[in-house]
C-alpha cells in the first residue's frame, strides 16, 4: 500500500510538474489549476505552520499550563486579535496599534543594526592599507576596493552637479557598478538555470527512472 | 557641514591619543567590561610548551567545574549567563606534556552592570550626525528653504522619449512597479508618472498606465488628473487610460505584454519595484522597438534592465529623480541627510586609509568598536 | 500581426534547445570537475575548526522554490557537522524550513547508511534537534540573544526546551559556536549577520542562492562579518567536494556548465543579429535619404 | 486621537529599543525581550490575517461566479484538504489533534500533510520558478544587447564570471602559464567578485544603510505614517 502511494505520489509530482511548463506553450487550463492548486496549498500550510509552530508553543500552551504566571500575555494575544479585525473596514483603526507597536519596534533596531552593519562596519572594512600584501594581485585588489567603494558612494551623491572634476569619481563609480551587475547578472542566470535542473532531474530520474 | 566635520576628526583624534595600553599578563580574570552584569571575560597567554588546558568556575561551594577545555596558547574565554554583582573564581588549569606538569592558575572577579555601551560609542556619534542631518534638512525644506539636488541624467532623456512617442503619434506605457502602495518605490514612480503625465498632457500623448492594485490604480488616476489639469488639458484626461489589470504577477505581466504587443507603445516606462518578471517586460518591450527607461531600487533586476533599456536609473536615483519632481520636503530633507552621510562616508574612509598606511590603526579600531 | 508569430516560434526554439542543453547532460554525465574557492574553504574551515560537542544552529531560511540550490548545501554541512560530532539545532526563518530540515536530516542519514552500513545513527534530540519556524527575522534573532527559550519554548515535537538535554549548554546565541544560515532571501542570512554577528558577536556562515551571493561578498572583510559564503549550486558542488564525495550539486555542474554556454552563445547570436538589424537599417535611412 | 495614539505608540516602543541599544543594564535587556516576544505573537496573528484575506477574496470570487471561479473553487478545496491533514495528524515529527496519525502513516508512508507537501506543494514551486529560466535564455536571444561602454562592460563582466562558474573554466585557460595564473577564469572570476563587485556592492550597502535610517527616523518620529494607511 505505502509503495503504491509512494509511486501515486511521484505521478502527482510529474503531473504538476507538466502542467506548469505547459504555460511555455500557452496560458491553459492545466496551468490554471495548478496555479490556484499552489496558492490553496501554500495558503493552508503558512496557517498550520502558525498555529503549531508560534501560536500554540510561544502563547496558548503557555496560557494553558500556567494562566497566572503568563497573565502578561493577555496583551499581546489582545493585540493579535485587533491585528485581526483589520478585515472588518469599518474596525480597521483599531488595527494601527499592534501595527504601530510592530512597526515601530522593528524600524528602530533595523536602524540600529543595520547601521552597525552595513555603514560602520563596511566604513571600517574599507580602511585597509593595500600595501601590507605582498602579491601584486592583492594590492591592485585592495585598491580597486577603495577606490571603487568611494566612488561608487560618490555615484549616489545628489547635491553637487557632475561637472568637470566632479564627472571623474561618479564615471568610475558607475563602471565599478556595472561591473558588480555583470557578476551579478552572471550569478543570476546560474540561478535560474539550476532551478530548472532540479526539476528536469525529478522527470527524467524520479518519474521516468532514465538515470540510475 | 565641511567644518562639522573637521571638527569630528579632530575630537575622533583626541581619543585616539588617550587610548589607554594594557600590559601582558598570563592569566586575568575581570568583569566583561560594557554588558548587563551577566559576564566575565578570561584571557591568558600561556608559555610555549603548554598542550591543553581546562577552565574551571567555582561553584557556590567551592567546587570547580569544568567550562571550557579548547586549546589555544594565547586565548579568551566569556563566561555568559551569570548573575549581576556577584562575585565568581576561576581555575586554569595548563598542561605540558613534555615536561609533564602542569600549572594552575587562579583568578576571581565580580560582575558589575554599566550605563554605557562604550564599544558603541562611534556608532552612537555617528547615528547622532546621520539623523541630526536628515531632521536638519527636512525641517529646512519645511520651511521652505531651498535645498539643492541635481537633476537626474534620466530625466532628460524620459523627456526626448516622450518627443519620439509624439513623432511617430504612438502611446507611452507607464508601469508603476508591480508593488503596492505601501512601497516607497512605488510611490516615487508615481512621483515621476505627474511629470510624465504633465509632458504627455502637453504635447496630446496617449498614456497608458496598467496597475497591478486597486490602492495603486486610485492613486495613479489621481495623479495623472491633477497633471493634466495642471498642464491646463483637464479635457484630456481620460480615465480609461489608467486601469486595473490583475493581482497576479504573472498574470499582470501577460497583460502588460498583450498590451505592448497590441498598441505598440514607442516609449515604455518600467518604474518602481520589480521582480523576476522584469526581463519578460523588457523583452517584449524591446521586441516591439519601443524606447525603454526602467529604475528600481530591487538590486537583482537592475543588470537586467540595463542590458535591455536604453535608460536605467539606478537604486537611489530613483528616488531622488522622485524627490527633484516632487520638491516634497520630506524626500528632499532626507535625500539631503543622505548625501551628508554618503559625505562622511567618503571623508572617513579617506582618512581611515591614510592612518592605516601611517601604522595608527586606532582610527579603524575605534570604528570598528570592541568586542 | 506577422512579426509576433515569428517571435513565438523562436521563442519555442529557443525553449527547446534549453531543455536539450539541460537534459542530455543529466542523462548523459560529461564527468566534469569542480573546483573550490576560497570563499566556500572558509565555510568549510569554520565548522572544521571547532570540537566536538559544540551546539551550533543550522538555519533553513528558505522554500522548495530554491531547493535545487540550497538542499545539497544543507545535506553537505549537516554532514559535515555531524562527523565532527557538533550538535546541530535547526531553526527556520521561513515556513517551509522546518520541513527542509526535516528532509535534510533524513536524506543525510540514509546516504551515510548507503556509503556505510555500519555508520553511526544520529537519533534525534542528541545530535540534533529541530526548533521550528518563527517569523520575525532579525527581531526575532535579537530575541534569541537575550533567551533562546523564551522565543522557543519547545521543539517541533512540542517537547519543552529544559527538558532537552541538547541544549542544555544553550541559554542564549552566545552560547552557539556558528550559525550557517541557507538562505533564499529575506529574512535570511543578512538578519543573521546583522544580529548575531553585529550584536552577539558569533560567526556566522552562510550559503544563498547564486541570485544574492554577489551582493553579500562586502560582509566577507577583515571583521568577519561573514566567515565564507557558498554561492549556488557551484558553492554547494564545492563543499561536496571539500567533503569527498558527489552528490546532487556536483552532478547538477554538468548540464549547469552546458546550459551557461547556450546562454552565452544566445547573447552572441542576438547582437550579431542586432547588430545587422542596425547596419540594414542605417543603409535603408541612407538610401532613402539619398 | 484615533491618528495620534497609534504615532505615540511606535514613537515610545522605537525610543525604547534605541536607548536599550546603547544600555545594556537592567530594566532595557527586559523591557526589549518583553517586546520581542510580544512582535513574535502579533506577527502570528498578521500572518492569519494575510491567509484570510485572501482566502476571503477567493471564496468571495467562487460565490460570485467571477471568470475562471472554477480554478479558484480548485485552490479552495486544496487549501481546506491541506489544512485539514495539518490540524488532525499535524506534520512531520508535530502531532496534530488526533496524535501522530500511525495507522494513516502505515498506509501512505508519510503523514498525509507531508504527503501533499512533497507531491504538491513541492513540485509545484520549484516549477514555478523554474520557469524562469526559459525567460532568461529567450530575453539572452532577443534583449540582451550592448548599446553603450556601460553595458559593454556589464556583458564582459557577466560572460567572465558566467564562464569561470563553469566545469569547462579550468580547463579552457588551464595553459595560461603560472606567473600570469591570474588571468585563468576561474581565478579571474574569484579577483571579479573579491575586488570590484565588493567595492560596488559595499557602495549599494553604505547608501540602502543611510535609506533604512532615515526611513525608520521618520517612522519613529511619527513624520512618515504611511504605514497606518488612509492617506496623508
Amino acid at each position: 500500500m505505502a509503495d503504491l502511494m509512494t509511486t501515486l505520489g511521484i505521478w502527482l509530482a510529474a503531473f504538476f510538474t507538466l502542467s506548469i511548463f505547459s504555460f511555455l506553450y500557452k496560458d491553459n487550463p492545466f496551468y490554471k489549476f495548478a496555479e490556484q492548486v499552489f496558492v490553496g496549498l501554500s495558503a493552508a500550510y503558512w496557517l498550520v505552520y502558525t498555529i503549531y509552530n508560534i501560536l500554540i508553543p510561544n502563547l496558548f500552551s503557555k496560557l494553558l499550563t500556567d494562566f497566572s504566571g503568563n497573565l502578561v500575555l493577555l496583551i499581546p494575544m489582545l493585540l493579535g486579535i485587533m491585528m485581526l479585525l483589520r478585515m472588518f473596514p469599518k474596525l480597521q483603526w483599531i488595527s494601527r496599534y499592534p501595527l504601530a507597536l510592530m512597526v515601530g519596534t522593528s524600524a528602530a533596531m533595523s536602524m540600529l543594526l543595520s547601521f552597525k552593519s552595513d555603514f560602520l562596519e563596511q566604513m571600517a572594512a574599507t580602511m585597509i592599507n593595500p600595501f601590507k600584501f605582498t602579491s601584486a594581485v592583492d594590492v591592485v585588489g585592495t585598491i580597486m576596493v577603495i577606490v571603487g567603494t568611494l566612488c561608487g558612494v560618490f555615484f549616489f551623491y545628489f547635491s553637487k552637479k557632475q561637472e568637470g572634476l566632479y564627472k571623474v569619481p561618479s564615471k568610475i563609480g558607475i563602471w565599478f557598478l556595472m561591473v558588480s551587475f555583470g557578476a551579478s547578472f552572471g550569478y543570476t542566470v546560474m540561478a535560474r538555470i539550476s532551478l530548472l535542473i532540479g526539476r528536469l532531474d525529478f522527470l527524467l530520474r524520479d518519474w521516468l527512472h532514465l538515470i540510475k | 557641514m565641511k567644518s562639522s566635520l573637521l571638527g569630528l576628526l579632530l575630537l575622533l583624534l583626541a581619543f585616539g591619543l588617550t587610548g589607554k595600553t594594557t600590559e601582558q599578563q598570563v592569566f586575568s580574570v575581570q568583569d566583561n567590561p560594557w554588558d548587563d552584569g551577566t559576564s566575565i571575560l578570561i584571557e591568558w597567554d600561556l608559555e610555549a610548551g603548554a598542550d591543553s588546558l581546562n577552565l574551571q568556575r567555582a561553584d557556590s561551594l567551592g567546587a570547580f567545574t569544568l567550562i571550557f577545555n579548547e586549546f589555544a596558547r594565547e586565548g579568551r574565554f566569556i563566561d555568559s549567563s551569570l548573575s549581576t554583582g556577584q562575585e565568581y573564581s576561576y581555575r586554569l588549569i595548563a598542561y605540558n606534556q613534555v615536561r609533564g606538569d602542569s600549572l594552575i592558575y587562579i583568578g576571581s572577579a565580580r560582575t558589575k552592570a554599566q550605563w554605557f555601551d562604550m564599544n558603541k560609542l562611534s556608532l552612537l556619534i555617528l547615528l547622532l550626525l546621520v539623523c541630526g542631518a536628515i531632521l536638519y534638512y527636512i525641517f529646512s525644506a519645511r520651511r521652505g528653504k531651498e535645498l539643492f539636488i541635481r537633476r537626474i541624467g534620466g530625466l532628460d532623456s524620459m523627456d526626448e522619449a516622450i518627443g519620439r512617442a509624439t513623432e511617430k503619434g504612438k502611446p507611452i506605457l507607464f508601469v508603476p512597479g508591480i508593488s503596492d502602495l505601501g512601497d516607497i518605490q512605488t510611490i516615487a514612480a508615481l512621483n515621476i508618472l505627474s511629470h510624465l503625465a504633465y509632458k504627455s498632457a502637453e504635447y496630446g500623448t496617449e498614456l497608458l498606465v496598467p496597475c497591478r492594485f486597486s490602492m495603486v490604480l486610485s492613486a495613479a488616476r489621481e495623479t495623472v488628473k491633477e497633471a493634466y489639469l495642471k498642464a491646463g488639458k483637464p479635457d484630456a484626461y481620460r480615465e480609461e487610460s489608467v486601469f486595473y489589470v490583475t493581482d497576479d504577477q504573472f498574470g499582470f505581466v501577460a497583460g502588460v505584454d498583450g498590451i505592448m504587443l497590441r498598441e505598440q507603445p514607442a516609449a515604455n516606462f518600467f518604474l518602481g519595484a520589480f521582480w523576476a518578471e522584469s526581463l519578460i517586460l523588457t523583452e517584449t518591450g524591446f521586441g516591439t522597438g519601443a524606447i525603454q527607461t526602467a529604475g528600481t531600487g530591487q538590486p537583482h533586476q537592475i543588470p537586467f534592465f540595463v542590458v535591455s533599456c536604453d535608460y536605467t536609473l539606478i537604486g537611489e536615483e530613483l528616488y531622488a529623480a522622485s524627490a527633484y519632481i516632487s520638491r516634497d520636503p520630506q524626500q528632499l530633507g532626507s535625500l539631503k541627510g543622505h548625501d551628508f552621510g554618503k559625505l562622511l562616508v567618503i571623508l572617513l574612509v579617506l582618512f581611515g586609509v591614510i592612518m592605516e598606511i601611517i601604522g595608527a590603526g586606532w582610527f579603524k579600531k575605534f570604528f570598528e568598536g570592541g568586542s | 500581426m506577422k512579426m509576433p508569430e515569428r517571435s513565438v516560434v523562436e521563442r519555442r526554439i529557443v525553449f527547446l534547445l534549453l531543455v536539450l542543453a539541460v537534459a542530455l547532460p543529466i542523462l548523459f554525465p560529461l564527468g566534469l570537475k569542480t573546483q573550490s574557492t576560497p570563499l566556500t574553504e572558509q565555510v568549510y574551515g569554520l565548522v572544521e575548526s571547532l570540537p566536538e560537542g559544540v551546539p551550533v544552529i543550522i538555519s533553513f531560511d528558505y522554500d522548495p522554490s530554491t531547493i535545487t540550490e540550497l538542499q545539497p548545501m544543507a545535506e553537505a554541512v549537516i554532514e559535515h557537522a555531524w562527523k565532527k560530532g557538533h550538535k546541530v539545532i535547526a531553526t527556520a526563518m521561513w515556513p517551509q524550513g522546518p520541513q527542509m530540515a526535516e528532509i535534510a536530516f533524513k536524506d543525510v542519514q540514509a546516504r551515510m547508511e548507503r556509503k556505510d552500513a555500519a555508520a553511526k545513527k544520529h537519533p534525534y534530540g542528541e545530535d540534533y534537534i529541530n526548533l521550528g519556524y518563527k517569523p520575525g527575522g532579525l527581531v526575532t534573532i535579537q530575541g534569541m540573544g537575550r533567551s533562546m527559550k523564551a522565543i522557543f519554548p519547545t521543539d517541533i515535537t512540542g517537547q519543552k526546551y529544559d527538558e532537552i538535554p541538547l541544549l542544555k549548554p544553550v541559554r542564549t546565541l552566545k552560547d552557539i559556536r556558528y550559525v550557517i544560515s541557507l538562505s533564499a532571501g529575506d529574512p535570511g542570512l543578512r538578519d543573521w549577520i546583522m544580529t548575531a554577528n553585529g550584536k552577539f558577536n558569533v560567526p556566522v556562515a552562510g550559503g544563498t542562492t547564486a541570485v544574492s551571493a554577489p551582493g553579500f561578498l562586502p560582509y566577507v572583510n577583515d571583521q568577519k562579518q561573514l566567515y565564507g559564503l557558498m554561492g549556488g549550486l557551484k558553492g554547494a558542488a564545492e563543499y561536496e567536494l571539500l567533503l569527498g564525495y558527489e552528490g546532487t550539486a556536483s552532478l547538477g555542474m554538468n548540464p549547469q556548465s552546458v546550459a551557461h554556454i547556450l546562454i552565452l552563445a544566445f547573447i552572441l547570436f542576438g547582437n550579431i543579429r542586432a547588430w545587422k538589424k542596425r547596419k540594414a537599417d542605417r543603409l535603408a535611412l541612407e538610401a532613402k535619404n539619398g | 486621537m484615533k491618528r495620534n495614539l497609534p504615532l505615540i505608540v511606535a514613537f515610545i516602543s522605537g525610543v525604547v529599543i534605541l536607548v536599550g541599544g546603547f544600555i545594556p543594564r537592567d530594566p532595557f535587556p527586559r523591557i526589549e525581550s518583553t517586546l520581542i516576544e510580544w512582535f513574535m505573537i502579533i506577527s502570528g496573528f498578521a500572518i492569519l490575517l494575510g491567509q484570510a484575506s485572501l482566502l476571503r477574496m477567493n471564496v468571495a470570487r467562487v460565490a460570485e461566479k467571477a471568470p475562471n471561479w472554477q480554478y479558484y473553487l480548485a485552490g479552495l478545496i486544496s487549501f481546506g484538504l491541506m489544512l485539514a491533514f495539518g490540524l488532525l495528524w499535524g506534520m512531520e515529527k508535530t502531532p496534530g489533534l488526533l496524535g501522530q496519525g500511525q495507522g494513516i502513516v502505515d498506509k501512505l508512508g508519510t503523514k498525509p500533510f507531508d504527503y501533499l507537501f512533497e507531491n504538491a506543494f513541492i513540485p509545484l514551486s520549484a516549477t514555478m520558478f523554474s520557469l524562469l529560466a526559459f525567460y532568461i535564455a529567450s530575453a539572452a536571444y532577443r534583449a540582451f544587447i550592448i548599446r553603450t561602454f556601460e553595458s559593454n562592460l556589464l556583458m564582459i563582466t557577466a560572460v567572465i564570471v558566467m564562464l569561470g562558474r563553469t566545469s569547462f573554466a579550468p580547463v579552457l585557460t588551464g595553459w595560461i602559464p603560472d606567473q600570469l595564473s591570474w588571468l585563468r577564469l576561474p581565478e579571474l572570476t574569484n579577483f571579479i567578485m573579491q575586488y570590484p563587485n565588493t567595492a560596488a556592492q559595499r557602495a549599494i550597502l553604505i547608501s540602502a544603510a543611510l535609506g533604512i535610517v532615515g526611513a525608520s527616523l521618520r517612522i519613529i518620529l511619527g513624520i512618515e505614517r504611511s504605514y497606518l494607511g488612509g492617506g496623508k
